[in-house]
């Protein structure tokens, strides 16, 4: 029988190691993970390559795992939201590096990396200083940047729905990074407000099907992200 | 006396220009504001980065959610007609040519339409780029709404960006505090002032050469 | 008033030239816009390219248009299906021009045209005859082969239910290449069995956002494709 | 008395090592016999390429839905728990390496694992692909289920493929109507035989050289 379900957060995230690099969903403070990084917290897995589309805020969750200095580098479109202030500190201490990608080349990279694509060109950031030592290349009359796959060792996202083959729904916005990172990660792991029976979910509005899914965790009610 | 237009004012003259059935992207800040004043009658559709179509204005006190937000990251609510979809799909929207309008700010803005705005290059202070690259490059048409000149006194509107570039040559008009500009093959053409003041004092705030167009008329704001 | 509602099969094809791209919806009989297709018949355009995932079965939609002689070139993963007679016809007469790609090759670089993606690396085909002449390269330990984006200047697809924005949902398997397709092309004429009203479709579930739509006609008992 | 397996033996042998839980993409013909001889212990999760997770078997006669079909174009059902897809993210799955088993025909498989299905490389004949190319490329694990032999009695598993290549050094495992042979760094290993078969029979019905396994064994189906 395919069950994906796990019975915990700590179960969700377990075997992740020093230097992973995972892919943590959510923008602004929609869509966060809460609970599913406060178990790698908890984990102690350190040396982590965290992708992401902001770095955190406040001093839970995203900025939590910041400042207990347990990331290495942060591969992110916009670091500096009102409330980073973690993020900040260890910037401006050096103690952090950045890689910093376009919002679309972000995700576009990530799905590349889930699709099974070994390198796409894109015309964002043509003539820019993040273009600086890549390959510029023109095709049918337009210059285009050449971009690499990102793949996660592990993705955590937050569903709203789930069921015990993986399948998700999300709520609105929240939807955000999760389906796509969902597909490129080795163990995708979901925190989802709630599990039901299999058949439950409309096969015609399923948003993340359950292949690209792992591990499932039942979270009713979970904390807001970014809370000071 | 020249009274320049307010940031309200900026977003109440480009809305009359928005049009009926336009997909828009509004960028973070100043241009915000615009979705305020499209006229009643043009249905224009406006998508957030962040995987939503149909935005609609932000919701009464008490009833927000969370979930729902715009690139921005304010609260927001979702017209009939409206959808939600994938962050990458958001961007195949974006860099796939689809959205009709990008309404942006800028920090400088060149003669030959390029754009900076998302880094003054300060190492102390981490860049942050979001989306602002991939509209510039792939919206149909990009407009920039802002303050005419810096708030010490310098142009924004220059030759050459200082700044580093968010994308080259992708300006079509500027809507400032004091003109509407727009970026043609043969330079900057003032289409637009505001009431009182002189081309040469326009050209005096300008870090650019300007041409005035022959049926160039006062800014009027339908308040 | 955003209202892309058109009132005929010949309005929701008009304009379309000789010479033109068009990209057919379909796999197999599911998906396939039979309506749209004979409306194209009847509008006379010639010198097609079609973009489809096969070419045509029986005697009527694809088929017939093949028959008549009106398409210069085919673009297709499977075009030898049960009942592909007409395509057969033409090409052992030397009067057709086929363009073979693998299928998800197929589905990627006409997403690539809807992205704006300037070309992409895939591994699909390396080693064989379909990469002859094509640009191989070795990305991560792998070869790719470069492939190129695939616009329509009209895209032709069917969906199930429709409102006056375009938003678009799907029936089972007809979902195939609609939603893709619809990205890729410069105008998007859809047949869609029910037209709701604005809001009825749920905002979680639809599948097609309409920003991709520009023509939809109601077409509420479609025929069946491949009919003999 | 040698007994070749039946197509459906053949299928019967592939179900018995389909593992619980396994995302399985059944290829046109002989493969898609495999779903009728899963053990019903197994869940076992069918993927389409056209868009399809969780197919479940043939419907009733007079309750077929003509756009239900999978990718042999026959009449199929939904499980539940089953969805439906994008015909994009339907490869995107299979390229992106998310398919844990592809169960494919062929007409030549070489000892490199080497696989050819798709051409005769006839000029008469429209060449047709399909999604045979990607899933030979994308899939975790590609097994071959087929005739030993080709009908005029000629060896399919060659040294070298004469016909062109689906994708080069692919399969893993081939499960013929006599053998069950493993592609191994060393070349061929034949794993099981049927009842009666002389290993130099198997090998003279063969183009490419095999070596016996130590613990090799008759192939059992169960019935």
């Amino acid at each position: 029988m395919l069950d994906k379900r796990v019975k915990s957060v700590a179960e969700a995230v377990a075997g992740i190691r020093d230097g992973a690099t995972v892919l943590i969903g959510g923008f602004g403070n929609a869509g966060i993970p809460v609970e599913l990084i406060h178990a790698v917290i908890d984990h102690g897995a350190r040396e982590l390559t965290v992708v992401s589309n902001n770095a955190g805020s406040g001093r839970t969750d995203l900025a939590a795992l910041l400042a207990m200095g347990r990331v290495r580098k942060i591969v992110c479109s916009y670091p500096k939201t009102s409330g980073s202030v973690a993020f900040e500190e260890l910037y401006a201490a050096g103690r952090i590096e950045l890689e910093l990608v376009p919002q679309g080349t972000l995700t576009e990279r990530i799905r590349a990396g889930g699709a099974g694509i070994g390198a796409f060109y894109t015309p964002t950031a043509v003539g820019t200083m993040l273009a600086q030592g890549k390959e510029v290349r023109r095709l049918n009359g337009h210059d285009y940047v050449l971009e690499m796959p990102i793949k996660g060792d592990f993705a955590l996202i937050q569903a709203k729905r789930a069921d015990r083959w993986g399948n998700l729904v999300y709520h609105a916005s929240a939807r955000n990074f999760g389906p796509v990172m969902a597909s490129a990660a080795t163990v995708t792991a979901v925190q989802a407000g709630e599990i039901v029976e299999l058949g439950a979910l409309d096969p015609e509005a399923i948003v993340t099907p359950g292949i690209y899914v792992h591990r499932v965790v039942c979270v009713p009610n979970p904390q807001q992200a970014g809370q000071p | 006396m020249i009274k320049p237009l307010s940031r309200d004012q900026i977003a109440m003259r480009v809305a009359q220009d928005v049009p009926d059935g336009a997909y828009v992207n509004l960028g973070i800040g100043l241009p915000t504001l615009v979705a305020n004043y499209v006229p009643s009658d043009r249905e224009v559709i406006y998508h957030s980065e962040n995987g939503i179509l149909g935005m609609g204005p932000a919701p009464p006190k008490g009833s927000e959610d969370p979930d729902l937000i715009n690139a921005s990251k304010q609260y927001v609510t979702l017209l009939p007609g409206g959808c939600y979809f994938r962050h990458d799909d958001a961007f195949v929207m974006i860099r796939g040519g689809h959205i009709d309008l990008a309404l942006l700010g800028a920090m400088q803005v060149a003669a030959n339409g390029d754009l900076a705005n998302w880094s003054t290059d300060n190492e102390k202070i981490p860049p942050g780029v979001g989306g602002a690259m991939d509209l510039a490059a792939g919206a149909k048409q990009v407009w920039i709404l802002m303050e005419h000149v810096g708030r010490d006194g310098r142009p924004k509107i220059l030759e050459r960006c200082t700044f580093p570039l968010t994308a080259p040559a992708v300006v079509q008009r500027i809507y400032s505090s004091l003109a509407v500009i727009d970026v043609t093959p043969e330079g900057l053409l003032v289409r637009e002032m505001v009431e009182a003041l002189a081309f040469d004092e326009l050209q005096e705030k300008t870090g650019a050469r300007l041409r005035l167009a022959n049926d160039w008329r006062p800014i009027a704001i339908a308040s």
